[in-house]
């Protein structure tokens, strides 16, 4: 049978399965197991022919068929037992479970679906009260919770190794970023100050501008309990800094 | 008495997702009893009016929604198409809702396919959440459908999930496992 | 021409910002004249049937928005909602109760930013509890989750929270798949 059989077309190798038992016309509580295992087996050759990543789902699938196929062909001996049973029941189980839920899932591609089939308003109530940066707001439960904490540490992955390149980093050029923002914000936490991305250099540098930037009363530093965010603001008026900004020279870091 | 009608209609209006009767009683401050038939009366009125929209009883709460055969009209208005499932997710979607409280390992048995990414995007879509673990060695997580889940499919609650086809009644003890109710009208 | 009056109802309803005869033409495939009889309709028979809502003329277009004098009621909707988090409260809640006993420094460390402010309100809303000082210079106040916390999310103890590796095993790009393991007690 030239049937163009791809992989992406089936979720899984039980609903791969299912076709194949449809398409024979077989009845899933009585596989005709050879037959089926010659398919499976056939369709999983032809993708490795058309060098498709297939799915180690796929493969164990395929064992397990031609396990069942093997133990069929036993002759069922007397010894085991009287309720010897059928090979094929722990597979036929799983198909219609499976057949179950894939039809369920038919079913709720049909059923109405908001914001597809039927819409509710859109409308923000302005009588409902201000509300206050209400679309950063997210439902909360367990997931939100750790998804929040994964987050979080993926943003700060360790150190792990630097590429050292040389760069010409100029403490005066650091010293006017770091006003620059101060400007804008007014007041930045000392973690602020340092951009992420920054290589070991840069922040080295980072930290001589805003040592420079005190001891000129530029910026003041406040903490308020030991151990607790350190503060930067600046301690100038936006019109005077013009007149005090360091001569690149003068500061003698090359 | 008509104030109370106006009041419950503008609550369920400006709320932004189904209000409960327990909700409702408590902003209005009135028993339940006395909210419920205002809720009932409203419902069947805007049915009866052939208006555009109707009181919808959806997760467990009442929110307006428009007619179901206005939808080809409507898609018109958003500019982004509504988002599709794929066939994974619903199939996950699906073993999540009827069997919940449901392992990964459940749903990867049944479906023969390893689930982590599905199941990741429909949590971040907040149609999933994590219900806690469960108690066997290692402890693995247990899933359940969320409330939103409930909304995006227009569901009263999860007794309101179509019938499944029953099994053959070949293995007694998977016929046990069918839940639900059938539904006791089309209205949604 | 009933049809015609429910397409209308039911585009201004479902609209993110008032629909303009224009747009209700266009959307509609109806000439403005037609339409606009009916909306000045909706209009009167919204007004004459004290509905909880009306279809107000805003910015040039048509809105359906609650009736003024409920305003004082519908405020109450904002205040008691569902709990909902913003992402700093979710994130410093997120570092306690993974972290905890966990200092604000140790929270602003991860965070980046400073977190009085969130913490104070998780204080107020009873999520957090202060569980005494560390013993190190300037003895800082450490804290942990509360019982609420506990009851919010539905936990039994805080062993079951999700673990880190539980979690990024539901991300493909982080984890090799897992093995498929039938369920040992047979869940089926």
């Amino acid at each position: 049978m030239a049937i163009q059989i791809r992989t992406e077309n089936f979720s899984g190798p039980l609903d791969l399965l299912l076709h194949l038992i449809k398409s024979h016309e077989m009845d899933i509580v009585d596989i005709r197991i050879v037959e089926i295992t010659e398919q499976y087996l056939q369709i999983i050759e032809q993708m490795q022919q058309l060098d498709l990543d297939i799915a180690g789902e796929f493969l164990l699938m395929a064992a397990t068929l031609v396990h069942i196929k093997s133990r069929m062909l036993l002759p069922v001996s007397d010894d085991i037992g009287e309720e010897d049973e059928d090979p094929r029941a722990e597979l036929v189980k799983r198909l219609l479970e499976y057949q179950r839920y894939k039809d369920a899932a038919e079913l709720f591609q049909q059923l109405p679906q908001l914001e597809r089939d039927v819409f509710s308003t859109q409308f923000q109530c302005p009588d409902a009260g201000e509300s206050d940066n209400e679309e950063n707001e997210i439902p909360i439960g367990l997931y939100q919770l750790a998804d929040a904490f994964h987050q979080l540490l993926k943003e700060k992955p360790p150190e792990i190794f630097h590429e050292v390149i040389r760069e010409s980093l100029s403490v005066a050029d650091y010293i006017e970023r770091i006003v620059e923002r101060l400007l804008q914000q007014k007041r930045l936490s000392f973690r602020e100050i340092f951009s992420a991305e920054s290589s070991r250099n840069q922040l080295i540098v980072t930290f001589l501008a805003t040592l420079e930037l005190v001891k000129m009363h530029i910026v003041s530093i406040d903490q308020v309990d030991d151990f607790s965010e350190i503060w930067l603001a600046l301690m100038v008026p936006a019109d005077q800094l013009s007149s005090i900004s360091p001569e690149k020279d003068l500061l003698g870091y090359g | 008495m008509d104030n109370l009608r106006q009041l419950v209609e503008a609550f369920i209006f400006a709320a932004d997702s189904p209000l409960s009767l327990d909700r409702l009683s408590a902003l209005i401050e009135e028993p339940k009893a006395k909210i419920r038939p205002i809720v009932e009366q409203l419902q069947q009125q805007y049915l009866a009016s052939e208006c555009g929209f109707y009181l919808a009883e959806v997760a467990g709460g009442y929110q307006f929604r428009t007619v179901v055969e206005l939808a080809p009209w409507l898609r018109k208005l958003r500019k982004e198409r509504a988002p599709r499932f794929s066939r994974a997710a619903l199939e996950t979607l699906a073993i999540i809702a009827y069997r919940q409280p449901a392992t990964r390992a459940d749903i990867e048995y049944l479906r023969g396919v390893d689930s982590g990414g599905v199941m990741k995007t429909l949590l971040d879509k907040n149609l999933l959440r994590i219900l806690g673990k469960k108690d066997v060695p290692g402890r693995p997580l247990i899933y359940g459908t969320s409330r939103h889940f409930l909304e995006l499919f227009g569901l009263r609650d999860l007794a309101d999930l179509p019938t499944l086809k029953e099994f053959t009644a070949l293995d007694p003890e998977l016929a046990v496992a069918d839940p639900l109710e059938p539904e006791a009208d089309g209205a949604l």
